[in-house]
Order: structure tokens, then C-alpha cells, then sequence
């Protein structure tokens, strides 16, 4: 057992990609919608609260519905206000800091707040609130509260977003004891996670990366959660391990199909939860892969590269027959040019590159 | 307003509890018993009291690293908190959040806070919970002069104005963030001018004096409670110890200048109001700080006796869904 | 006050060349020209360019991710900007940073800023640069009414004022941010209001109105260089189109509420004004039209022909001290 | 060549404990003072601000002097009102994103401020001017500009702050292309590091851990700089490599004392900065040893720690005779009680431990 994992509960998920229920290709768009409808229909305990989650706040339209003016940040809330109103959907001023402060404090008093915090980099101007309230509170006031929060952003790169609105930091979030940390990578673990994630009395933040929001996948009728803290097998194979997360996932099971097609088997894991960190799931594939190649869109220092290498070097370092190698976003802020930001985030031919330079072949 | 008797007394009780808490506190610290550093807030009893006198244990505030005053106006008991500055697991906080971290939930008391302004917003967000489930209850942020620089409290006024919250932010202006004197740092006349900003009713009291407060806070508090929205209150007052245990004020204040409060001293100036108005008895304030006196050394007592919490305490609490295995890394 | 003739036909110039630059440069995204979002600052050209026309390149300002017209006014090179805006070596950050980091420190543009209300405090920190130097250098911090809800204006106002330095808030009040109106969003009648609580003075101005701007920034920035500290100016103006090049204002605001601010269009507005005082002639108006017409045309084919920077960009300026090496951790 | 480390130039560092020249025993605080004082007379564009850096500011003593009502947080800046006056020495009010930002904003345009932050933690408060502005500017602007500003704040565990005065998340700050992190571990370090620092055009935050200011070390005379990115061997050994940074250095090299004695002969490494990262330092010490402590006070996940497990793993493998081992606090937030805050530090004892298991004796 490891400092920061997980209790080895027994993981339900039964639904899914491959399993035999009722569903349909959705997209990450309209799951992640449909699941704060969700979350919102079973418990009045949730709202959501952000900037321009709904917009044109307090004025309604033609029929006298409240106003969605904007339907959120990338669609997210699109419709909401409309069918829970503005005490459910609350439109914020631009004050990050000051209505995450805010979701703390209603948290600690018994609601559970959802706040959308648009795009990952403005956690930053919402940090201090994060790390010193949400996340501490539990532990210094010995254990007498929870904090019930659940917050959103969108990560990454690939939409020309450059420097200040591209963040990838959740290995930054990661490291802060008493915040949990997933990385969805597509609708059907959006859906699960997000759940999850408002269900779960510890605050949580859920990364939405840019270039997941358009992908369509299979998505079960049915409301499910995933379990927080427990990573996936995207494909079972056995020469070497891939580490993917967000949205090197399916890069990496890209990669590894195309791998496939030149005589290599690779095992590829999905993290799903950076904090926790299923250390079992990468142990048990490096035990049998004997290699293993992390994938992380972020820059590289301190990363969950870094978290992922370091963990393997220490309890499967017996299983290991070659040096653990890292591919990940260069030691450099986003820039703009297209093909510059290409060239920042990792991608199926640097992956398949690696493998094979590890593998000699 | 008139207070009634009870609350007079209560009053009297907790402006005493107050200062002989500080004052019992302090020289504890100074024998070495407290395990970090302490901020005495003696001196600005009448504020915490005032104000907590129009509120029951439905009601919530937040605080700061000067939060012992609050933490007993908000009815928390002197033993498990003397026992919390003394590291000890019969503390308020399991001995884990020290003189800076004292919290208790069931009296709505919602924690001191040892970053600046950083506890405004969760008053806020309390306020919040009121109205989303249509309670009564307000939300009270206490803060000091010095967290008017922080931006999180023009955040927290302005957001609370818009949703129209049930709050109170009370500023005690004690003239002074450690040893920088607020007409510094703060650039503007009477901080609870800037109340103007945000739309709401901002309103400068003596803090010296517990019935003014008492008046304007049940002002604040009613209009609140009416669904009015927020309010500002700057309760101007003065801390008689250094910023924090080990500080020392002549390096930043003159001699003078704390005469001139001391002759206001908010206990002295609520002894004479209630003894010229015949409100009180002498004999009953007397029993009254018999009684905190005693309760004062059993207080100590408790905490002295107290145990120390089990080594794995470090790594409970984390989580409310799991716990953190015993070791670390190593 | 009196405009010199030069300074009038400069004014005509700027808002033009904005009017013109914005227009072209939302058809260039619109045919995928750009390689990000974009937001199109015309409606708002009286604003920038009535503060910079009391502004040389030895004085600095700070921008939003509404920058280009603040670009613009201060002198910044619209082929420059062009390329940026499409990605190319020849930018005015080498086609790193896009249209929401536009930088020109050769004019004292210190950059647009893509994180709401960041870029405040960095015409503070300018204004403490002319203060501690002796320069008569004063700083302009440009940002929108949504900024008014954060923190970081209050403490940058309120530092401002404390050390007394040399800099005009400039509050460009386009009536929304995102969708959301600012009678919604921002707690107070007159955002000039808040000017109050930072003791300093704050006046609301016809955004509309170059001539209006022009006196009020004048005698702001006249007094920041006399060494009488900051001021507010709140400037009430309107967004002609969407939020970001993709967005359909429609959603959240009324045709006829457009109408009326296009009623009041800026560059009419100094036109029929021109004319009527006889200030410039037509044939004058007509050839500085003409001028920038080409010069938007030439900033198209500039930005069209230049080369993409080289991949090795990725790499280099992150630090001054040593380049990166190239291939991150692959 | 790794990413992130620094050109291989010419380390100079002629001077310091067993070096011939002329110097004293000062303690840490008393040398950072001093080290300002030195930086303030070398070049007029350096001034420092923060909260109480002087305290009671604008006023005068009884002599006509800028009164030094505070000194400074931990005497940092005792005295240098006096001696400067208010216009270097720049009191500010509690907002530390807007000064901060302020800073940012006089560095790119002509000046060198020197920040001093306090407490570590209240790094989150100013967390989005770091980020946003600080680090990105000179990559966001196509190298345009730089940002000489040093920042300084005290971090760790150890004089009962605990849980909102006790970070020491360096690691966050490495993690931050643009931005670089010293760790000095004593009086000597300090000073060539602060110097460094300030001296640097680059964006530079200097840790000074709580627990080091009051201990007292050999500091030369004369002026001089340590190299950023530079480690240093604290002892010479053959069996095991020890990684230490900041307090954990000392703990690190007196662990090794005692190690000694039982006939273990440590290598003892001493970060020094962790952003950029010496790797060769600690990777040749691995060539030569074969195995690897890595000593960090900080919380485990995505941590200094991790990040040199990670470099480890991929660059000196074949030289690894057995698994890394991090030592590090545990993933939790600081504790008051002085019980559990000493069980949260690693000390001598637990790094002594951890490599007598390493070495199976
Ligand atoms: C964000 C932050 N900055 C700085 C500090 C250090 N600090 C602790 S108390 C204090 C002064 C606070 O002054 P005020 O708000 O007037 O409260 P008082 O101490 O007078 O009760 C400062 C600067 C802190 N704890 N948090
Ligand atoms: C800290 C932060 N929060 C949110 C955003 C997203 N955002 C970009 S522009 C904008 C609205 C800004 O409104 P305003 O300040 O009025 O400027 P305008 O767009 O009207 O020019 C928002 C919310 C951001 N960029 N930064
Ligand atoms: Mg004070
Ligand atoms: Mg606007």
C-alpha cells in the first residue's frame, strides 16, 4: 500500500464501451450536459455556479423563461437555467477567487456546490481559495467538516489558445492533500467521473481537456459512476506499458494500434484519477510488460510523468528491463503558432517513437 | 435597542470570557505551553460580542488568525480550546489546527483563518446556503483592518451584493496589520465608506462599546434576515498586546496612544453604562468573573491533563472516503 | 481643451485605423486566417485613442484580450499585429503569442492579457518604474467592466493610491462581459464610483466621444504626471459585435439597443464634429480614410506572405539565462 | 541534454566552508539580511517590497529615521529603511497578486524589484501573477522582455504554524516553464544564491526554510554567487546516493555521519536550485553508487522528489542496482501538534532507515 491510494474497494463498472446495454455514440459535449442534469434532478442539494453559465442573467425570454443567453462555457450548462432556474444556475461576476471562497463556505454549511471554472488556467487566480480552504479545511479543523465541492475547467492545448488559456496543471493539483483530481478521457468516463465526482463528500476538480469536448464515443442510458481513484485498461497487451491520461489516452491507443500493425503488443492504461493514483493498475501491466512509456500532455518537472515514473522505479523496479521513459509537453509555456502548439503536445507518432527506440526496434 | 437582561448578562459574561481567555492564553504561550503563535485579540471584546449576541448556532461565521474572541462570542467552549492551542487531541481540532484552526462546527463557528481575507468568502458562501434552503440563518465575516488590501473581500462584497446574501462583513479596525497603522495601507477615509462600492449600507461604530455594537449589528443582522442583502460594519477598536504573543507594540506605537484606549476599555466602559443605568448588580457582575476565573484554571487544567493525539492522527482526515495509509513515502 | 490640429488628425488616424483594422482582421478569422480566437474591439476605438493621444512611446499601458484597439492607439505596427494574429514569424511576438498577447515594448505596450484583470497591476508596477526612476512616465491600465469583479483591480487601485503613483485606471464599460450585463455583474451604480474607496478622483465619460475622452484622460494623466496620483475613468461605450469572432450577441442583447449605440457611432461622431467646427476638411478625412484602407489591405498581404516561425521557437525565450533544449522529454 | 537543465557552464564557486579565504560564522538570517544590503549598494535598481518589510512605514524615530518599526519578516530586512529609505524599501499593504503584479509590471520595465512574500503559502494568493505574468511574458511575447524579479518567502514544517503556514511546494513552482527555485540549505547558500538571484533576469523565487534561519554557518567576506542550477556534493561515498534539498540537506549529510559509523558510506547531494535542476550532479553520483534516497520534505505526489526518481529512472537505469526511494512528508497537510508536525518532517532517523533497507543491512 502506497501513501496516497485508494482503499482497493471492489470497482463496479459494470457499463460501458463493449458491454452489452442500452446506449448511444454520444458527445463529451452533450454527456457532461447531461450528467449535471442528472446530478441535478437527483439530489437539490447541487447547483452550479460560474461565469456566463447561463448569461444574461436575471432577464428571461420571449416565453418568460430565464434567459440562456449563453449556455456556459463550451456548452456545458447549455439549457439549464431554463429547466432549474437561477437559484440552481447561478451566473457569477468574474471573481474567481471570491465565489470559489464562496462555494467553500456553502459547502462547509451543507449544499454541494458545482462551479464551473471556464478554463483550467484560472484556477490559478482561484489557487489560494482551493489549496487553503477546500482542500485543508478537513484536515486542520480535525476532521469536523467535509467539503463537498466539485469544480470543472477545460485544460489543454490544440485550439490555439495559447499561453494563458491552455493550462495542463493537474499534477499541480495533485500534489495538494485533500483534492481529488480526474482526467476523463472520453463521454463514457466523463460521465462516470463527473457523477462520481458531485456524489463524492471530498472536493473534487474534473479536467476536461479542449480537444476531448468534440469526440463522440458510446455512452449507456443509464446514470453510472466510476470510481475515483481507479484507473482502465484500453487495450491489453504485452511488450510494453503505456501511461496515458486525459487526452494522451486515446493518443496513446492510437499509437498503440498503429504499434500493433508492426509487431508490437502494448498495454495501454488510462489514469482516469490523478489523485488518487491507481498504482496497482500501471504495477500489475509493468510486472508483465517489463517497459513502460508514460504519456502526459504537460510539461515534464514535476509532472504526473514524473509521479508515474517515480512510483514504478520504486515498486516494480525489479519487473523493469529498461529505462522508464516520459514523453510529455516540452518545458515551455503554450505558444500560438499551430504548428508549434503540434509540435508541444505529444502525439502518436513521438509515442510510437519512443516505444520503438525502447524496444530497439 | 434595549437588550434584555439575559443577554446583558451574556453580555458581560462573554466580553469577561474573552479577555480572561486571552489573557490566561498568553501566559500560557509564555511558558511555553502553546505549540505555535498566538494573536490576543483582548482589547476588542465588544466587537465579537455585540455582533454574536443577535446570533444562535444556525448562524455562521468566519475568521481569522485573531479568532479566539469569536470563537467564544460563538458559544465555544474555553477547555477545547485552550486544549487546541496546546496541541492536545481533547483540543477542537484534535490538537491538528492549533490556535490559527480553531473551528466548531456545531456552533456554526466556521473556523479561524490564518490567510489573510481568506475566510470572508466562506461567510459568503454560508449566506449562500441560507438562502438556497430558505433558512433564516445569517453569515457573518469578521476580518481586520489589514484584510481591506485583499482582494478577495472586494470580491466577496460585490458577489454578495449581486446575489443579495444574508451577510455581514464586520471589519475590526484595531489600527493596525502587524505593524503597519491602516491610514498606510488602507486609502480611504472610513473603511466602511467603501461599503458604497458595492451598492450596500456600510456603517462605522465604536468597537469599544458593546451596546453600539450591539445596536448596529442588530441592524445589519435584521436586514439580513429580511432578505435585504449584505451590509458593512467597521468596528473601530484596538488590540492591547502585540500582533502576536511575541510582539512588541513600542517599537510601532506610543505608550500614549494605547492609554488613550485603554481609557476606553469596552469591559470598564460596560461595567459603568450598567451600573449608571441600574441594569445590572454589582454582585451579579462579580459572580460572573468569579465564575470565569474558575473557569479559566480549569481550563488549563483540561488542556495541561489532556493527552497528546495518537501518532496516527498525522494521516487521518484527509479524505472523508478513505484514509491515508500510515506511512508516507518512507 | 483645445486639440492641436496634428493631434486631431492622429485621432481621426487611430480610431479609423482601428475601426478598420478590427474589421479586417474578424473577415480574416472568418476565413480561418486566424489561428485562435479573436475579439474585435470596434465601437470602443474613442476610448484608447483619446488616453493615448496624451501618451508617447515612454509611457506604458496595459491591455486585455480586447487589446488590438489599445495596440493600435499606441502606436504599434497593424502589419505586425496582422501576423500575429495569423501565426507568423513576422509578429509582433513571432507568432507566439496571438492575437490575446500582442506586445510592443519598443511603444511601452506591455502586452494584451488573456487573464481577466492580470494585466491591471502591470501598469501599477510601470507607474512604480517612472515613480522610482524620476521618468515623467505615467501607466494606463485598459480593462473592461467584467474586470470590475476582480480582486486584483481593487488591490492594484488600492496600492496605486497608497504609493501615490502615476497611473489612470481605464474602465472601458462595453455594457457586457461575455453575455452577462453589467447591472448584473458589477455591485455599484457608476463604476467611476469606486473611485472613492482609493481616495482618488473617478469620472464617468462619453466612450462614445473622442473629444469627451480626450479632456478627461488629459487632465488624469496631467495630474498622475504632476505626482497627485492615480485616477479612475470609466468609459461608457458598446462592442459592436460579438464577445469572440464566433459569438452572436443577439442571444443576450436587443437590435434596437445596438441601433442606439451605432447611432452614436465615435468616428461619425468626430466626423460630423470636424466638420461642423471646421477642425479638418474633408478631402483631409477622405485621404487619411484612403491611406489606412491600403494600409489594412498591405497588412494582409504581409501577414499572408510571411513564413511560419521555425519549429525551433517552440523552445527558446523562456529564459534569458539559458535556451531550452529541444526535444522536451522525448 | 534534458529539457530542463541548464547549460554545462563553468560552475565558479571558489569560496566557501573549507575554502581558504577570509569569512565568519553568521547565521542564515543575519547573512540573508546582508546579502540585500550588498545586492542594494551594488545596483540602484533594486528595491524590495513587501508587508512590514520596514512596518510603521512613513514614519520616523526619534532621530529623524525612517522608523524600522518591524524589521521585516523574520528579520530579513532589519534595518535597511534606514539605510535606503522608503523608496527601496517599499512597504506595501496585504494584497500580494497585486503587488506582485506590480513588481511584474516594474521588472518589465526597467527595474529589479525584490519581493518578499512571508510565509510560502501566501505564494497561492499571488499564485495567477506567478503563473499568468511572471513566468510566461517573455515566452508569450516572443522574447520581447524579460522579468528580473526574486521573490522570497520561508517555507516547512517545524515551529508549529501548521496547516495554512507551513508549505513548502516548490515543486509547483519548478513545474512552471519561465520561472526558476532555489533551495538554499544554509548560510552560505544563501547568500551566492541570493545574490544570484537578484542579479538574474529571470523570474527567481528563493525558498528559505523556517527551519535553517536560525542556524549559524561559515560565510566568506567577500561577495559572491552560486550558480542557479547547480548542485553541490555535501559528502563523498561510494555505497548509496542521497538526494537532499533545502532543511532536508543537513538532515541528509547527518544522516550520512551516522551512517558512517555503522560503516555505510553515503554520497550526499545537495540540490541547491529545482528549477533548473542539476541531473548530472546526482546522476553520475548514481553511476558511482548504484542506488538512490531522494529526501524531501514536501508531499509525496508530483513532487521534487518524484521528478528526480523520473530523471533517475530514464537516464543512469542501467547503472541502478536497486528500487528509488523517496523519503518525503506524507500526502496530508501540516499538523500543529508538535508530535505529529516532527513525524511529518523526514529526520535522520527515518532517511538512516530507509537506506539501511535499501542496502539490506
Ligand atoms: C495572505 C496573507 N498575507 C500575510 C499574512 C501575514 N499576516 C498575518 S496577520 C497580518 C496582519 C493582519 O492585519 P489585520 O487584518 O488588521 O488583523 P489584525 O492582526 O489586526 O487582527 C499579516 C500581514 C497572512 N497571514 N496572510
Ligand atoms: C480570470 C478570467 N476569468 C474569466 C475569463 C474568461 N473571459 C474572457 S473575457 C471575459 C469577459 C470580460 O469582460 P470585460 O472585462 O467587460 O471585457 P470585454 O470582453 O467586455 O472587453 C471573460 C469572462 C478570463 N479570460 N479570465
Ligand atoms: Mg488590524
Ligand atoms: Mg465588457
Amino acid at each position: 500500500m502506497t501513501t496516497t491510494e485508494a482503499p482497493a474497494a471492489a470497482s463496479h463498472q459494470p457499463l460501458g464501451p463493449g458491454f452489452d446495454v442500452p446506449g448511444r455514440e454520444t458527445t463529451y459535449r452533450e454527456t457532461f450536459n447531461r450528467t449535471l442534469r442528472d446530478e441535478l434532478n437527483r439530489d437539490p442539494d447541487v447547483f452550479i455556479m460560474g461565469e456566463d453559465i447561463a448569461g444574461g442573467a436575471g432577464r428571461t425570454d420571449e416565453e418568460g423563461k430565464p434567459l440562456d443567453a449563453w449556455g456556459g462555457p463550451f456548452a456545458a450548462t447549455k439549457g439549464l437555467i431554463q429547466d432549474f432556474g437561477p437559484e440552481r444556475i447561478r451566473d457569477t461576476p468574474i471573481s474567481e477567487a471570491g465565489f470559489l471562497g464562496a462555494a467553500v463556505g456553502a459547502a462547509l454549511t451543507g449544499t454541494r456546490p458545482v462551479v464551473d471554472l471556464m478554463y483550467f488556467d484560472f484556477v490559478a487566480v482561484a489557487f489560494d481559495q482551493l489549496l487553503s480552504n477546500a482542500a485543508k479545511s478537513r484536515y486542520m479543523f480535525g476532521g469536523q467538516t467535509k467539503v463537498p465541492i466539485t469544480m470543472f475547467a477545460r485544460s489543454g492545448g490544440g485550439t490555439g489558445h495559447a499561453a494563458q488559456h491552455s493550462s495542463n496543471f493537474y499534477s499541480i493539483l495533485a500534489h495538494i492533500p485533500g483534492l481529488k483530481v480526474v482526467v476523463p478521457s472520453d463521454a463514457y468516463t466523463v460521465r462516470g467521473l463527473l457523477a462520481a465526482a458531485i456524489r463524492d463528500d471530498d472536493p473534487v476538480m474534473v479536467c476536461n481537456h479542449k480537444k476531448l469536448i468534440n469526440t463522440t464515443g458510446f455512452v449507456p442510458d443509464q446514470s453510472y459512476t466510476i470510481d475515483i481513484g481507479k484507473g482502465r485498461l484500453l487495450r491489453e497487451g504485452k511488450d510494453v506499458t503505456i501511461v496515458g491520461m486525459s487526452w494522451t489516452s486515446p493518443v496513446c491507443k492510437n499509437a498503440a494500434e498503429q504499434l500493433a500493425k508492426e509487431g508490437i503488443d502494448a498495454e495501454v492504461v488510462d489514469l482516469l484519477s490523478v489523485s488518487p493514483l491507481d498504482e496497482e493498475i500501471f504495477l500489475d501491466s509493468v510486472a508483465k510488460t517489463n517497459r513502460i512509456v508514460i504519456v502526459d500532455e504537460d510539461t515534464p518537472r514535476a509532472s504526473m510523468a514524473s509521479e508515474v515514473a517515480a512510483v514504478v522505479s520504486e515498486k516494480a523496479f525489479d519487473y523493469l528491463d529498461a529505462p522508464i521513459k516520459r514523453v510529455t509537453g516540452p518545458h515551455t509555456p503554450m505558444p500560438y503558432n499551430r504548428g508549434l502548439e503540434a509540435a508541444f503536445i505529444p502525439d502518436e507518432a513521438a509515442v510510437a517513437g519512443t516505444v520503438k527506440n525502447l524496444l530497439n526496434v | 435597542m434595549d437588550i434584555p437582561p439575559d443577554k446583558l448578562a451574556w453580555m458581560y459574561t462573554t466580553m469577561y470570557r474573552i479577555r480572561r481567555f486571552e489573557e490566561t492564553m498568553l501566559e500560557q504561550t509564555f511558558k511555553g505551553k502553546s505549540m505555535g503563535v498566538t494573536h490576543s485579540s483582548d482589547g476588542q471584546e465588544a466587537g465579537p460580542t455585540g455582533i454574536c449576541a443577535h446570533l444562535t448556532d444556525k448562524d455562521w461565521i468566519s475568521s481569522t488568525h485573531r479568532g479566539h474572541g469569536h470563537c467564544i462570542a460563538k458559544g465555544l467552549d474555553a477547555k477545547r480550546m485552550m486544549a487546541e492551542i496546546f496541541g492536545k487531541a481533547t483540543g477542537q481540532c484534535k490538537g491538528k489546527g492549533g490556535s490559527m484552526h480553531i473551528a466548531d462546527f456545531t456552533k456554526g463557528m466556521l473556523g479561524a483563518n490564518a490567510i489573510v481575507g481568506a475566510g470572508i468568502p466562506l461567510a459568503v458562501g454560508a449566506a449562500l446556503t441560507a438562502k438556497y434552503k430558505g433558512y433564516d440563518s445569517v453569515g457573518v465575516a469578521f476580518f481586520g483592518d489589514g484584510a481591506n488590501g485583499q482582494g478577495v473581500l472586494h470580491e466577496s462584497m460585490n458577489l454578495a451584493s449581486v446575489w443579495k446574501l444574508p451577510v455581514v462583513f464586520a471589519c475590526e479596525n484595531n489600527h493596525y496589520a502587524e505593524a503597519t497603522p491602516v491610514e498606510y495601507a488602507v486609502a480611504v477615509g472610513d473603511i466602511a465608506d467603501r461599503a458604497q462600492s458595492y451598492s450596500m449600507p456600510g456603517v462605522t461604530v465604536d468597537g469599544m462599546d458593546a451596546f453600539a455594537v450591539y445596536d448596529a449589528a442588530g441592524e445589519a443582522i435584521a436586514r439580513a434576515r429580511r432578505g435585504e442583502g449584505p451590509s458593512l460594519i467597521e468596528l473601530k477598536t484596538y488590540r492591547y498586546h502585540g500582533h502576536f504573543h511575541a510582539d512588541e507594540p513600542h517599537k510601532y506605537r506610543s505608550k500614549e496612544e494605547e492609554d488613550s484606549w485603554h481609557a476606553r476599555d469596552a469591559i470598564r466602559n460596560f461595567e459603568t453604562r450598567v451600573a449608571e443605568q441600574a441594569l445590572m448588580s454589582q454582585d451579579r457582575l462579580t459572580a460572573i468573573r468569579k465564575e470565569i476565573d474558575q473557569e479559566m484554571l480549569d481550563a488549563v487544567e483540561f488542556a495541561e491533563n489532556s493527552p497528546m493525539p495518537h501518532l496516527d492522527e498525522l494521516y487521518s482526515d484527509v479524505y472523508v472516503s478513505y484514509s491515508n495509509p500510515l506511512q508516507g513515502l518512507r
